[in-house]
């Protein structure tokens, strides 16, 4: 890839009167998965956060396919899946009804298909039961389920194996995996050992300690 | 690039500016059924308030008819701003907040649509009330009309602003005093043409300058407030 | 909101230099003198020509003496909320942390000189209409100017992040801006309504000129007040908003 | 000059409680809000150069 999907440039950030990260640069390509390491509290859902754009407190540039990204935020919103800690759920709602919220706030999506990334994620059979019915790892389920519908090139996930089994997680890798493989975007944290090929690392204490 | 890249194009036009409100409003609603004390609680408070006061004052038929305008317009004042808190914490505690900011769909027609549905489900209920808390005040017949019609235009100038507190205060754990500090004083024009409109009807004067008044404000406010709605709710998610 | 540098090219050079908080904090401290003794001067001038010289009013005697207090205060706390609101536009538009400073500093300043045209206005009720507190349309709508300055303040206390205070109240401030007419209009409008032909405070048929000039006086007096007193403000919340940067630490150490 | 004596001046023709109240207030507000930043400023400078001072003794 000749050109950086997203590229940050010297990035500042303080929160609580504590330097986050300071100077801190680093690119990602189409086709690659970028995970974002770090004790608790170095800055990763942070980081995660500056570059979804919901976060506004730094300072320092970031660029979505060479332009900066204050030009070009609305195509860059399309472009992202953003997967945070909240799960972005309404307990009244069914699952179906939330992810039909959420397929119609995405042009990318597909409101076809949403039965279908439910039954992806094991959640067959209780497309109209209210999500507050449901247990708190069929709640996270139906936020994942996001992942099967979005056609979003740029994917953000905050921890997104939290309060999911083995079997879950493995197939979120070849998820994770198939997206990257069809050049797609991925950057990611989380405490799981992930066996991934290609998996590019960026530890946010060694750059604390360097600056 | 592959199939994601080609796809983009094609799905550039997406959903429309109308769908993507009334998807959002159609969502507002159905929540807001759910959920069905949210919707009753402020109608009971505002039916509270106006009990309070023939005991506080006096019962006296005359003296309370002389109030009834100021009166009625207060308490549907005050019922819609306890209403308010409510309006975004919800979304903003389980992340649908987050979503939407993220969305590439323009926000006012998100929180546009939020307001519309917030005021149908207290601003509409509290006008069609009022005529009930006017009968308990004494209020003249003769002013029913004004009442209802100043209620109607006015009641979603006051969802709009109250919006703008609620969105300020969405972040924080001690909202609920803070918006009626800040909502109160920009909630002073409405009141006074409200009120104004019902004095005017009961003595017979004509009310059409209220009425067009107050609706001028509404004017203003849906043009201006989502503006200042949106970009208080990113300012607030992103602290 | 966030805008980069790239929209920056047409702004003037000293716009840059207003965003450096340092730079804020050594030029304020070189007009701070100049301004304390204009301040000082027009002030006392001002005062001993008002009590002392200025003619009584015909109708109301000397308690007329209170408008040159009054009128000033009523003046600077309005100018005060345009200037809050404004620099908090500029620093929401542009990240400019010294603008957000600026509009931290107007508030409790405002407050106080509403605060001020309030209780000088009421002292002046008294003798003049027999009552402390009259729904008067200036008095009513300085008071609700009051409330819109405490809703900014209680909003700014209530946010600990110093970046999203600054932007919130920026945006509530901005939204009173809007209201400041309306809400005039709507006040005066509904006290012609309430209690016709009483006569107003300051409204004077055409003052003479030994009368509005020591006004004049005080109001520019006030003015220079109020840089001294903003000035002040902004430097002390310069000073915290950069107290772990170097040349803080050094001023500190260097006392 | 508008007053004859001093008295006159104090009492400013009856309505001296009003007028000097005024001016009192207004005093104690203008000096309020020129102590008040100073006050705050030297307390931040104190605190700041017991931290200084509290770190040098650390290291």
């Amino acid at each position: 890839m000749a050109e950086p999907v997203l590229k940050v440039e010297n990035l500042y950030s303080e929160r609580d009167e504590r330097v986050l990260f300071d100077g801190l640069c680093f690119e990602v390509g189409a086709g690659e998965v970028l995970q974002i390491e770090g004790q608790n509290g170095s800055g990763k859902t942070t980081l995660l956060r500056i570059l979804s754009g919901l976060s506004r407190n730094y300072e320092g540039e970031l660029y979505w396919r060479g332009e900066p990204m204050d030009e070009v935020v609305d195509e860059y919103r399309q472009a992202l899946l953003y997967f945070g800690h909240l799960p972005g759920v309404k307990a009244t709602l069914t699952p179906q009804e939330n992810l039909g919220w959420y397929a119609a706030l995405q042009p990318g999506t597909d409101s076809a298909s949403i039965d279908a990334a439910l039954r992806q994620v094991g959640l067959a059979g209780y497309e109209d039961v209210p999500c507050h019915m449901l247990s708190a790892g069929q709640h996270r389920r139906v936020s994942l389920a996001r992942l099967y519908l979005s056609q979003a090139s740029l994917w953000i996930l905050d921890e997104p194996f939290t309060a999911i089994d083995k079997k879950g997680v493995a197939q979120k890798e070849q998820l994770i995996l198939r997206h990257a493989a069809a050049g797609g975007t991925v950057i990611l944290t989380t405490h799981h050992e992930l066996h991934l090929d290609g998996l590019r690392r960026l530890n946010l204490d060694q750059l604390a300690g360097t600056s | 690039m592959s199939e994601i890249a080609t796809n983009e194009p094609a799905r550039r036009r997406g959903p429309t500016a109308v769908g993507v409100f009334r998807a959002a409003l159609k969502r507002d609603l159905l929540l807001a059924f759910r959920s069905k004390s949210d919707l009753v609680n402020p109608l009971i408070f505002f039916l509270m308030v106006a009990t309070l006061f023939p005991l506080g004052v006096s019962p006296e038929p005359g003296f309370l008819a002389l109030l009834a305008p100021g009166l009625v317009w207060v308490a549907a004042l005050l019922a819609t701003l306890l209403s308010m808190d409510s309006l975004f914490r919800a979304d903003f505690e389980d992340g649908t907040l987050e979503q939407a900011l993220l969305s590439p769909q323009p926000l006012i027609l998100i929180v546009l649509a939020r307001v519309l549905a917030h005021w149908i489900m207290t601003g509409l209920p509290l006008t069609l009330m009022a005529p009930l808390l006017g009968l308990m005040l004494f209020l003249p017949a003769e002013g029913m009309g004004g009442l209802m019609l100043s209620l109607l235009l006015g009641t979603p100038t006051l969802s709009l602003i109250g919006a703008i507190g609620a969105a300020l205060t969405v972040g924080l754990r001690k909202g609920g005093v803070l918006i009626s500090l800040l909502v109160l004083p920009l909630y002073i024009p409405v009141l006074i043409f409200g009120s104004g409109a019902v004095q005017a009807a009961v003595t017979g004067l004509p009310l059409a300058g209220y009425l067009a008044l107050l609706g001028a404000m509404l004017a203003l406010g849906v043009v201006l407030a989502p503006l200042a709605i949106g970009a208080a709710l990113r300012i607030s998610v992103s602290g | 909101m966030a805008k980069t540098k790239t929209d920056k090219n047409w702004m003037p050079r000293w716009f840059y230099q207003l965003a450096s908080p340092r730079w804020c904090y050594e030029i304020t401290g070189k007009l701070l003198p100049a301004f304390s003794v204009l301040a000082l001067v027009l002030l006392l001038g001002g005062t001993v020509w008002a009590l002392l010289f200025a003619p009584a009013d015909y109708q109301q005697g000397n308690s007329f003496r209170i408008i040159y207090i009054h009128v000033p205060s009523a003046i600077l706390a309005q100018s005060c909320y345009m200037m809050m609101a404004l620099a908090g536009a500029i620093g929401l538009i542009w990240k400019m942390k010294v603008a957000d400073m600026v509009a931290k500093a107007c508030a409790p300043l405002g407050a106080s000189l509403a605060l001020l045209a309030l209780a000088t206005g009421a002292i002046w009720g008294k003798p003049t209409w027999g009552s402390w507190w009259v729904w008067d349309a200036r008095l009513t709508s300085m008071l609700i100017l009051l409330f819109l300055y405490l809703g900014v303040m209680a909003l700014h206390s209530a946010i600990e992040n110093d970046t999203t205070a600054a932007q919130s109240t920026a945006v509530l401030a901005l939204v009173g801006l809007v209201n400041i007419p309306i809400i005039k209009y709507s006040v005066e409008w509904w006290n012609t309504l309430h209690q016709p032909a009483t006569f107003k405070l300051t409204e004077k048929p055409a003052m003479p000129p030994e009368m509005w000039l020591p006004l004049l006086v005080m109001v520019v007096g006030f003015y220079c007040f109020f840089a001294v007193s903003l000035m002040l403000r902004l430097r002390h919340e310069i000073l915290r908003r950069e107290r772990r940067s170097s040349w803080v630490q050094a001023l500190v150490e260097s006392r | 000059m508008k007053f004859e004596s001093m008295a006159d001046f104090i009492g400013m023709g009856g309505h001296g409680l009003y007028v000097w109240l005024a001016y009192g207030i207004a005093l104690v507000i203008l000096l309020l809000n020129v102590v008040q930043p100073l006050r705050q400023t030297r307390q931040l400078l104190n605190q700041q150069a017991r931290r200084v001072r509290r770190e040098k003794g650390l290291s």
